[in-house]
């Protein structure tokens, strides 16, 4: 797949260079293209003067990080404590089976990503699937249902 | 100067030496399979976990690992009590859950009683029980070229992207220091393939007898300013050529006395 | 503009309070998390959207406020009008005209949307009489909701950095650390350790430079204080780490954000920009010479990273691995130096510590939990939110008085307390006061502040299998108790939940867990098998149902219960047929449905949606 | 002034007893170990060099050891491996222009002269003074690099 690199210079640039800033560059990187480019690995290593080994290390060792690309749409699914008794497991049950995908896996066309988080801090509104940065509380078998069906047509009335 | 018990004898150490190198120094075997004197001590293995107490401490007991517990006036330490033993088995017997075909790890579990895991086996089980120590030693040495991947259970370690490693010189020193085992290469044909990338060893100048890989002997010439001709030849050449020419010396001299 | 005194800052705080009261109505919108899942945002769009068409005579758009979280999410989206405190429950954007003009123009109330106790049928107008909120007292939490989130100048009109400027001006370090010594205060991130003697410690060694640090990671799920205090009022964690810093002699600060908490990394990050701006942060502050930078440092999303020494690797820019604390972090802490690490909820206590003094605070609370504690109440409770009370008020007061009690007065279970790491309490537990130590030897902890409840559907064998496997998840694997070991008491607890273990499985895991309590490297893998070692203690029989008889007498754990309908209650609406993602019931509208058992998968989904509950039989 | 192992080759016969006593001195769990010291042809007619670390000033050994294990012991003037420290990367065997660091197949460690503690035994039983230990001027001192 061919990204579009001109980003990276900018990126750096909110940072010092130094190895302190790996973190930050790298959740920077993942926002901007979703994922974490090999090519952009190579470049943060050079920039900030860490080992490529360390990079990668770090970049598989936080959940914020993923080396695969991922959907436009990323919903999690809270399975935090609160969650989970008030029925988190069928959301996600009912979500794999309308997206066809397992938790952790990105749907063919690269629209949906389902992931579940240990806890986004909304318990009081739980069960919670958050789409991308929009938090939807309350969720129940029924509603996820249509809460994957609009952002579906949303979608496609966009394209 | 510091003085301290260690099981029942009386013993000194240095100031900010670690436990683990006083019990050693009194020659009580307890294992350890994440500790090497050339790196940091890391505290991961467990099996090092030794019990602390002062009289000072109204019965009060700790257990600690030995590798990364610096020595304390009046402290006494025991290597062996049932619940320092009980420890050790425990975490052996995890061990052997994870790499149940690790001759190392069998020999030493069986040491505390543990002959077959009593938990689930890892179904798909390599030998590396992620001790960490081919990667800190790589750290070490400079080269950064491998490290862990992941975390928790599927942690592993690793070549960046999983590709050859790109700052790796096939010192070898990962492999050879495995306290398992685990790390594969090879030097056939004058050629050592390790972590899937390929070196080339030099072969001795004089004898063909091949020595370290040219990127190693690279790597010490840029950074140590040692001459890279050093590298040319084997250690056996280097002293037949040391040799001679101390001979030729010797023999020079012998001639003028005579 | 700097402020160069504190005589400019009470100048500044007289300017920003007449101000805040300079309309005769004020509109506060919670924006909290819960609020803003329940759509917040839309019903202040639209109160910006009518506000503009109409003009209101004493009231403007200004006096229109999105504040941080008001604590009842339970009946959110929340709007309140002040000053009279009139507070409005479950608000819609169609809604909104009409509070417009009833309550601000013609200062009346809405009467549909107050609050309703459920259990007494009684209605509130105000907030401040709800037994929610009468029975809270807050510290931490004290501006949150009532001032624009994230706005200095409301924070400054409220009484905000006077503790900052009295301790700068009018205080040696020693003296502040005196001060949070005799308060008594003991870290609210779970370790409970005495504030006042960590600073103190670190002051002492001879080392530069120093560093304050913020663990704002709050990791553990159920919990969400430590979010609304940073998304709310973050002026008051860099109070708190100002005072710390000038106590402890560090020039550099580090607050480490949980990134999935977007919002409390933008509204510190503000935060930051706004008090340097005003010269409270950055050179010579308030012009005693005294520096501090403070920098944000999000997390990566990795539990592990709430133990110290992770969280400082990890602000260094590496791997969260946690490191053996037998030199300890305020000695060597980040980048190898002294640091001192407080949690949020800490560090929001301190401005009013040096304001009211430290023997004001020790007043509040138990003697030796001293002061007030956040908690997130939620789970099978009814009002679910965001509460402060002082240390060792009762569970029970604080379940059934503040949080009216189970959902649907159902027998309440169990009380999860501490996070992954604590425990599970009773119903014979509920008379305990919270405090640090009362609900460490109740086998539980007091954790950072998750408080979830449970009621007779929740499986303890579950729960203990849900947290196992968090758990395990985010072990960072560097040591073999944790890493293997969490591992085997999962998959062990996994065996019971399905119905394959044997009596003698259990005693593997008492012994194995006692094993990894020592053996562990850092807190997590140390309190790992706490969720199983709680549920153990109190609820063996529940375990010994689910080996011996093979059953799940709460009827969720799957592979030993089935799903039934009961024919005589089912009036085939057909919904629990759509639901089903197996599609394995079957019928006729109108008529009784059947679940083919063979291929029922037990998702529950059914049981979720049968409009008539109980047609739908668990077993 | 320190002490340090002097070779003359003109008294050596080759008879290897330094060979023998540094094995013994460096014995293996019993066994006699790999010898530091090689009397070598001198390239004339019987005439040999005990080769042995020459213990430089500016030793390639320890420059090129990346971990440390290499150090001067200020009190015997030696080279000294810390054997617990080594990797066996072999990185002093291959850097060392005079081959005085040594890998030992058998044991699969890297040997070097320590001057047996200050006190070397190949000197001690040397017959012919072919090597002695004892007090040298600086300024004879080899450098390596």
């Amino acid at each position: 797949m061919n990204h579009d690199f001109s980003k990276l210079p900018e990126i750096f640039e909110r940072y010092p260079d130094t190895p302190a800033s790996l973190i930050a560059v790298l959740q920077d990187i993942q926002k901007e293209y979703h994922f974490l480019p090999c090519h952009a690995l190579e470049e943060t290593a050079r920039h900030l003067d860490v080992p490529l080994s360390k990079v990668f290390s770090v970049s598989t060792f936080y959940n914020a990080f993923s080396l695969n690309p991922k959907g436009e749409k990323v919903i999690r699914i809270c399975i935090g404590t609160t969650c989970h008794i008030r029925g988190a497991m069928q959301i996600q049950q009912q979500l794999e089976n309308l997206l066809e995908i397992k938790a952790g896996e990105t749907t063919e066309d690269l629209k949906f990503t389902l992931e579940v988080v240990a806890c986004v801090g909304a318990c009081a509104m739980a069960p919670v699937v958050a789409v991308n940065e929009d938090f939807h509380g309350g969720i129940t078998v029924a509603n996820a249902k249509r809460l994957v069906k609009t952002k579906k047509k949303t979608k496609k009335g966009k394209a | 100067m510091v003085t301290l018990t260690v099981n029942g004898r009386v013993v000194q150490a240095q100031e900010g030496e670690m436990l683990l190198e006083v019990i050693r120094r009194e020659g009580i075997d307890i294992p350890a399979l994440c500790h090497h004197e050339a790196v940091e001590p890391f505290g991961a293995c467990r099996l090092c976990m030794v019990e602390i107490t002062k009289e000072a401490w109204d019965g009060w007991t700790n257990h600690v690992t030995s590798c990364l517990y610096p020595v304390e006036q009046d402290l006494i330490v025991s290597t062996h009590t049932p619940k320092v033993n009980e420890l050790r088995k425990s975490v052996l017997d995890l061990q052997l859950a994870r790499c149940p075909n690790s001759p190392e790890i069998r020999k030493l579990a069986a040491e505390y009683g543990v002959n077959e895991t009593s938990f689930e086996s890892k179904p798909d089980a390599d030998n590396c029980i992620l001790c960490g120590l081919c990667t800190r030693i790589c750290d070490k040495m400079g080269f950064n070229a491998i490290s862990t991947v992941g975390r928790g259970h599927g942690k592993e370690i690793a070549p960046p992207m999983h590709e050859a490693p790109p700052d790796c010189v096939g010192c070898l020193s990962c492999a050879l220091n495995c306290p398992t085992n685990v790390i594969e290469y090879s030097d056939v044909n004058g050629k050592r393939t390790i972590w899937g990338k390929q070196f080339e060893l030099i072969k001795c100048s004089e004898c063909g007898k091949t020595t370290i890989t040219r990127e190693f002997a690279q790597a010490l010439s840029d950074r140590k300013g040692i001459p890279i001709e050093y590298f040319e030849k084997c250690d056996h050449c280097h002293r037949k050529e040391l040799s001679l020419t101390m001979g030729q010396v010797a023999g020079w001299s012998k001639e003028v006395q005579s | 503009m700097r402020v160069e005194k504190t005589s400019q800052l009470a100048k500044l705080q007289k300017t920003f309070l007449e101000k805040m009261n300079k309309h005769d109505r004020t509109v506060l919108i919670c924006c909290g998390p819960g609020c803003l899942a329940n759509g917040a945002q839309k019903i202040s769009d639209e109160f910006h959207k009518v506000l503009k068409k109409k003009k209101i005579k004493g009231f403007s758009i200004e006096a229109l406020k999105e504040t941080g979280c008001h604590g009842f999410c339970e009946q959110g989206p929340l709007v309140i009008i002040e000053p009279d405190g009139i507070f409005y429950t479950r608000v819609k954007v169609k809604d909104v005209e009409e509070i417009i003009d009833t309550s601000i123009k013609k200062k009346e109330v809405v009467e549909r949307l107050l609050y309703t106790d459920q259990a007494t049928d009684k209605t509130y107008e105000t907030y401040s009489e709800i037994p929610f909120y009468k029975l809270q007292h807050r510290v931490a939490l004290r501006n949150i909701g009532k001032i624009r989130q994230c706005d200095i100048e409301e924070y400054i009109a409220v009484g905000g950095y006077q503790g900052m400027a009295k301790a700068l001006t009018k205080m040696k370090p020693m003296e502040v650390i005196d001060e949070v010594t005799t308060s008594g205060l003991r870290g609210r991130g779970g370790g409970g350790f005495p504030a006042g003697r960590k600073w103190a410690t670190c002051a002492k060694i001879d080392d530069e430079p120093r560093y304050v640090i913020c663990n704002g990671d709050e990791g553990d799920p159920g919990a969400f204080m430590d979010r609304a205090i940073m998304e709310g009022d973050p002026h008051s964690v860099l109070e708190g780490m100002i005072i710390a810093a000038y106590a402890v002699g560090a020039q550099d600060g580090y607050i480490y954000v949980r990134e999935e908490y977007p919002l409390a990394v933008v509204n510190i990050q503000k935060a930051i920009e706004q008090a340097t701006e005003l010269g409270l942060l950055g050179e010579n502050i308030l012009g005693t010479g005294f520096n501090l930078n403070l920098h944000v440092s999000r997390g990566g999303g990795a539990f592990v990273c709430g133990e110290s020494s992770a969280l400082m690797r990890s602000v260094a820019g590496e791997v969260g691995e946690p490191r053996a604390k037998y030199i300890r972090s305020v000695q060597k802490g980040v980048f190898d130096k002294p640091t001192v690490l407080n949690n949020v909820e800490s560090y929001a206590n301190v401005p009013v510590i040096i304001e009211k003094g430290g023997k004001w605070f020790a007043t509040l609370g138990t003697p030796k939990s001293t002061g007030t504690k956040a908690f997130s109440l939620v789970g099978k409770v009814r009002n679910t939110g965001l509460i402060e009370v002082p240390m060792g008020t009762t569970l029970r007061q604080i379940i059934y008085d503040i949080g009216g009690g189970v959902i649907d007065n159902k027998p309440l279970k169990a009380v999860q307390t501490g996070g992954p790491s604590g425990g599970c309490l009773p119903e014979d537990k509920l008379d305990l006061s919270v405090d640090f130590d009362t609900l460490t030897k109740a086998g539980s902890m007091m954790g950072s502040g998750g408080m979830i409840v449970m009621d007779e559907r929740t499986c303890v064998v579950d729960v203990a299998k849900y947290f196992l496997k968090f758990l395990n998840d985010e072990s960072c694997g560097k040591c073999v108790p944790c890493r293997e070991g969490l591992y085997q008491l999962h998959a062990l607890a996994v065996a019971i939940s399905e119905g394959r273990a044997t009596e003698e499985d259990l005693d593997k895991m008492e012994k194995l867990s006692d094993n990894i309590v020592i053996g562990s490297l850092c807190g997590l893998g140390k309190s790992g098998p706490n969720p199983f070692l709680s549920t153990i203690q109190y609820f063996r029989d529940e375990y010994l149902a689910h080996i011996k008889d093979k059953k799940c007498p709460a009827g969720v754990c799957r592979e030993l219960i089935t799903y039934k309908v009961d024919a005589e209650k089912c009036d085939g609406c057909m919904a629990c047929i759509a639901a089903c993602a197996q599609k394995c019931i079957t019928g006729k509208k109108g008529e009784p449905h059947v679940i083919n058992q063979e291929r029922c998968d037990k998702c529950g989904a059914c049981y979720a949606v049968c409009n008539k509950r109980d047609a739908i039989e668990v077993a | 002034m320190k002490s340090r192992l002097v070779v003359t080759p003109i008294q050596c016969t080759g008879c290897r007893t330094c060979e023998l006593a540094c094995a013994f001195a460096h014995s293996v769990d019993g066994k006699p170990g790999k010898s530091r010291i090689y009397p070598l042809p001198g390239g004339m007619k019987d005439l040999y060099t005990p080769v042995v670390c020459l213990q430089c000033d500016d030793p390639a050994c320890m420059k090129s050891c990346l971990v440390d294990a290499l150090s001067l012991n200020e009190e015997t003037g030696a080279i000294d491996l810390n054997e617990e420290k080594c990797v066996q990367c072999q990185a002093c065997v291959a850097a060392c222009p005079f081959g005085c660091s040594l890998h030992d197949q058998k044991n699969a460690n890297v040997v070097k002269c320590d001057l047996c503690g200050g006190d070397p035994v190949c000197a001690f039983f040397c017959p012919t003074k072919a090597l002695e230990f004892k007090p040298v001027t600086p300024t004879k001192r080899k450098r390596a690099v």
